[in-house]
């Protein structure tokens, strides 16, 4: 069952970053990003790695997705004076 | 007895919030898919929450907490992006009122 | 240099960092006879004798790597340092909603969040966490706030340095007093307490403390600077 | 006396900063001095070794020994001296948090014996320097800050999958227990090992082929800031890389691979130089072409080379730092530094300092650059290598070539316009002149101390375990 998991798991992270690299809004490529950081945690989490999997959490997909979506909003301001 | 009664009600849960990731998927437009999200989520993950409870009983009160929490955050992250979506784009409705129209946002 | 160029030869050494690691990867799972099982054995040995520390993980993160750890708490205070250098004429908010919902949410969400980072952070050496995590959770808390209220939540910037800089001088402090007091840094001044309980770990619950409000500080710190930021 | 106060103290001092955060500058003088004291008070006791938090295998090691001892005096007294200098600037916040953190990552990198640990040092180091390049805050600063950036986190992933392997492999990460168990390793592992180390450290100690960044960087930053680079980053990288090279006795062909990629980082360097008409940009290829001098010479592994080389670091490095110093003043009055300012003022003093420094630099005799530089080819020649020695001769020219056209631009237009420069900085520069002729006239002291540094560093300076 867990190698089943783990594979999986790594699948859609797989999945997550070639979204994220590929997606033509870079809103979408937020999102995939924060889907990834998720992923990350799951697998941390098979791996029976809580610490870390707490820390990929709030990190990777809280406070990395927030610093993205803060650029994005910028920018966005910028094209639309 | 109480385990296998735990285990039910976080199927039931699971079902919940696999039906609503269904209807993410199959509705039209913003508001009815939130619609369909965050109702129906809600009420899965709470399920879930209680079947934990009865899973493992000395967890109640972290679990509960847990449940308040959920009840408490998902509702207001909802009405948010409602909000958003409404002023975004409104919403499609046959008669024309839009009451919150009314309203200042 | 321009633009182009300089972009070329980063797609080049990613080409080259990608290879290396594949074939890397292909060359170790071949070769690698690891020896890993008998180190976590050692380890877990060495923490009980030692430590009195329920989670491992966090003996080894603050007293066995201490060193390590302060190291990792300079490298985010230098980071968030030249953030701030760099953007410090915060002019207005970036989210400027006045959703009455939302302002009402935050107010009741806040103390329950505040409070949730301080149990991840005091709870550290006992269930999975610390003070990195911790901190990080009481900052999301004040970036709720920051959404919520917009323009009209400024929490003091000179309190938040101070406490920054205070706590890591005190992290700095605990290492400075285990050389005089004791024979290494982070020694043990204070008693150990038994396995499992809340006020177990001497030391290590201290650096804990200072760590999680340090990174509390500085992420809230960061999360303005990024929020506020003028038009780049 | 404890080793991890040369990296508890500046952080002490450094978390401490809202206390007094108008006299940063009279801080800093007074840290950078009494870590100089600290290391010379050290002389006597080495060598030193002491161990963090539990016993091996899971320990953090600092060792001083004689190597190591050299240049983290020569560090705090670098650090000491460019202070010293920025004191009558006044209280610059930047530059303090900057400098400081890159005083803990290079003394931390030299005293560390844990790869991991080394690799947060690493990193300490690293984000100072791009904070160091982004001082200025212009586009031209901000630019060479981000390309830095890149660059360093290419070096930071090589270097981590090294460090991954030879854990996953072996399981320690303290570089004496490496060092016992590295030979276990299955042999294209070891390789795939050491490239990965090469290439982070070679990036970072500016090495051929990963170079290309180093003299946007050194244009792009201030030039007191440039010398803090060359004095400090690149040296202390180098002597980690070589560190381990001798540690982990790597075969005699990867010795000469190393050898190579130094005189080809020394001929390619020279000859950019000789191109190049921004003196911040002829001084950090000047730069790299030392490093690529120094690489050579400790590639033989022997004594005596290494011994030279290590001359070789400190002398380059007194004379880059007045350098620098000297083109800093140029520079925060004409705010450039292409070289054709050194035609529009009068300023014999500084005319002097630039000059004689540069004469060091060369390798000409009444200075302690030339005994350096000699000793390089002594010995050289008495392993036979001839090749070499021709080499360093004759690209040496292309040095005194580009030089000599710095110095003659300064000729050419005198009298023009008055520099003041203060005594403090007259004092300071003259200071590390004198420094440098004291030590070519009486080598003998130095030498020794370098012969006993080099001796430690490749007698595996072992830890017991």
């Amino acid at each position: 069952m867990i190698p089943f998991l783990i594979i999986a798991t790594l699948l859609s992270l797989l999945a997550a970053a070639v979204m994220a690299i590929y997606s033509r809004d870079p809103a979408h490529s937020v999102l995939s990003y924060m889907g990834f950081g998720l992923g990350s945690t799951v697998l941390y989490l098979l791996f029976s790695a809580p610490d870390v999997a707490l820390t990929e959490a709030v990190i990777g997909a809280g406070v990395g997705a927030l610093v993205f979506v803060v650029a994005l909003l910028q920018t966005q301001n910028k094209e639309q004076p | 007895m109480f385990e296998r009664l735990g285990l039910v009600l976080m199927g039931i849960g699971a079902l919940f919030l696999l039906l609503s990731a269904l209807g993410l998927w199959r509705m039209p437009d913003t508001l009815s898919r939130m619609h369909a999200s965050t109702k129906a989520s809600t009420l899965g993950i709470l399920l879930v929450v209680l079947g934990a409870v009865c899973h493992t009983p000395e967890l109640w009160f972290k679990l509960g907490l847990l449940g308040l929490f959920v009840l408490l955050t998902n509702p207001l992250s909802a009405s948010i992006l409602g909000h958003s979506s409404y002023r975004k784009e409104g919403f499609y409705s046959p008669d024309h009122i839009d009451a919150l129209k009314e309203e200042s946002l | 240099m321009n633009l182009k160029r300089t972009l070329a030869l980063s797609h080049l050494l990613t080409g080259l960092l990608v290879s290396v690691m594949i074939i890397a990867l292909l060359g170790t799972l071949r070769l690698l006879t690891p020896p890993i099982d008998t180190i976590g054995e050692t380890l877990l040995h060495i923490n009980a004798q030692s430590t009195q520390v329920a989670n491992a993980v966090t003996s080894v993160v603050t007293y066995f790597r201490g060193l390590d750890t302060l190291g990792e708490v300079s490298i985010l205070f230098l980071s968030i340092f030249g953030v701030a250098l760099h953007m410090q004429h915060s002019t207005r908010n970036l989210f400027g909603a006045h959703d009455t919902l939302l302002q009402i949410g935050a107010q009741v969400l806040f103390p329950l969040i505040v409070l949730f980072g301080v149990y991840i952070i005091t709870h550290g050496h006992l269930s999975p966490g610390g003070g990195f995590q911790g901190g990080v959770i009481i900052a999301s808390a004040f970036v709720l706030r920051f959404l919520a209220y917009g323009d009209h939540y400024e929490p003091s910037a000179r309190l938040l340095t101070l406490s920054e800089s205070l706590s890591g001088a005190g992290l700095v402090l605990l290492g400075v007093l285990g050389l005089l007091l004791g024979d290494r840094i982070f020694a043990q001044i204070l008693s150990l307490g038994t396995m499992g309980t809340l006020l177990s770990g001497g030391v290590i619950e201290l650096v804990y403390l200072f760590v999680g409000l340090k990174v509390a500080a500085e992420m809230t710190l960061l999360s303005q600077h990024f929020i506020k930021a003028r038009d780049v | 006396m404890s080793l991890l106060y040369f990296v508890l103290l500046p952080l002490l001092a450094l978390f401490l900063m809202p206390l007094y955060r108008k006299h940063l500058h009279i801080i800093s003088v007074m840290l950078n001095l009494t870590l100089l004291t600290l290391a010379l008070t050290c002389t006597h006791t080495l060598p030193m070794v002491e161990r963090v938090a539990v016993d091996l295998p899971f320990a953090i090691t600092f060792v001083l020994e004689r190597a190591s001892w050299l240049l983290l005096t020569l560090f705090t007294l670098i650090m000491s001296l460019v202070s010293l200098y920025h004191l009558r600037y006044g209280n610059d916040k930047a530059l303090f948090v900057a400098s400081t953190m890159l005083g803990v990552g290079v003394s931390g990198l030299i005293l560390s014996h844990d790869l991991f640990n080394i690799y947060i040092f690493f990193e300490i180091s690293s984000i100072s320097a791009y904070l160091l390049t982004a001082l200025n805050q212009d586009v031209k600063a901000y630019g060479g800050a981000i390309r830095y950036m890149i660059v360093g986190a290419f070096a930071s992933l090589f270097l981590l999958l090294g460090i991954m392997l030879i854990y996953l492999s072996i399981g320690v990460l303290d570089i004496g227990a490496i060092a016992e168990r590295f030979g276990l390793i299955e042999p294209r592992l070891q390789f795939l090992i050491l490239l990965s180390l090469f290439i982070g450290f070679g990036i970072k100690a500016e090495l051929f082929g990963l170079n290309f960044w180093v003299a946007d960087i050194y244009q792009a930053s201030r030039s007191s800031v440039g010398s803090l680079f060359s004095a400090l980053l690149s040296k202390s990288y180098l002597f980690v890389l070589f560190h381990l090279t001798y540690l982990l006795h790597v075969s005699p062909s990867q010795l000469f691979f190393l050898g190579l990629i130094g005189a080809l980082t020394f001929v390619a360097a020279e000859f950019s130089a000789f191109k190049s008409h921004e003196s911040k940009r002829i001084f950090a290829f000047s730069t790299l072409g030392q490093i690529g001098i120094i690489t050579l010479a400790l590639s033989y592994a022997d004594a005596m080379l290494s011994a030279a080389a290590l001359m070789l670091i400190l002398t380059h490095a007194v004379a880059k730092t007045a350098l620098f110093l000297a083109l800093d003043l140029l520079e925060r009055h004409f705010h450039s530094s292409h070289s054709t300012i050194f035609a529009r003022f009068h300023a014999p003093f500084l005319m002097g300092i630039i000059a004689l420094a540069g004469l060091s630099l060369l390798g000409i005799p009444p200075f302690a650059g030339f005994v350096a530089k000699l000793s390089i080819l002594t010995g050289l020649a008495s392993l036979e290598a001839y090749g070499a020695v021709a080499l360093i001769l004759l690209i040496s020219l292309i040095e005194a070539a580009y030089l000599f056209r710095l110095l003659t631009g300064f000729r050419q237009g005198t009298g023009k316009e008055r520099l003041y420069v203060a005594w403090s900085h007259k004092l300071l520069l003259g200071f590390m002149v004198l420094l440098l002729l004291g030590f070519g006239l009486m080598p003998e002291p130095l030498l020794q101390l370098c012969q006993a540094a080099a001796a430690s560093m490749l007698g595996g300076n072992h830890v017991p375990l």
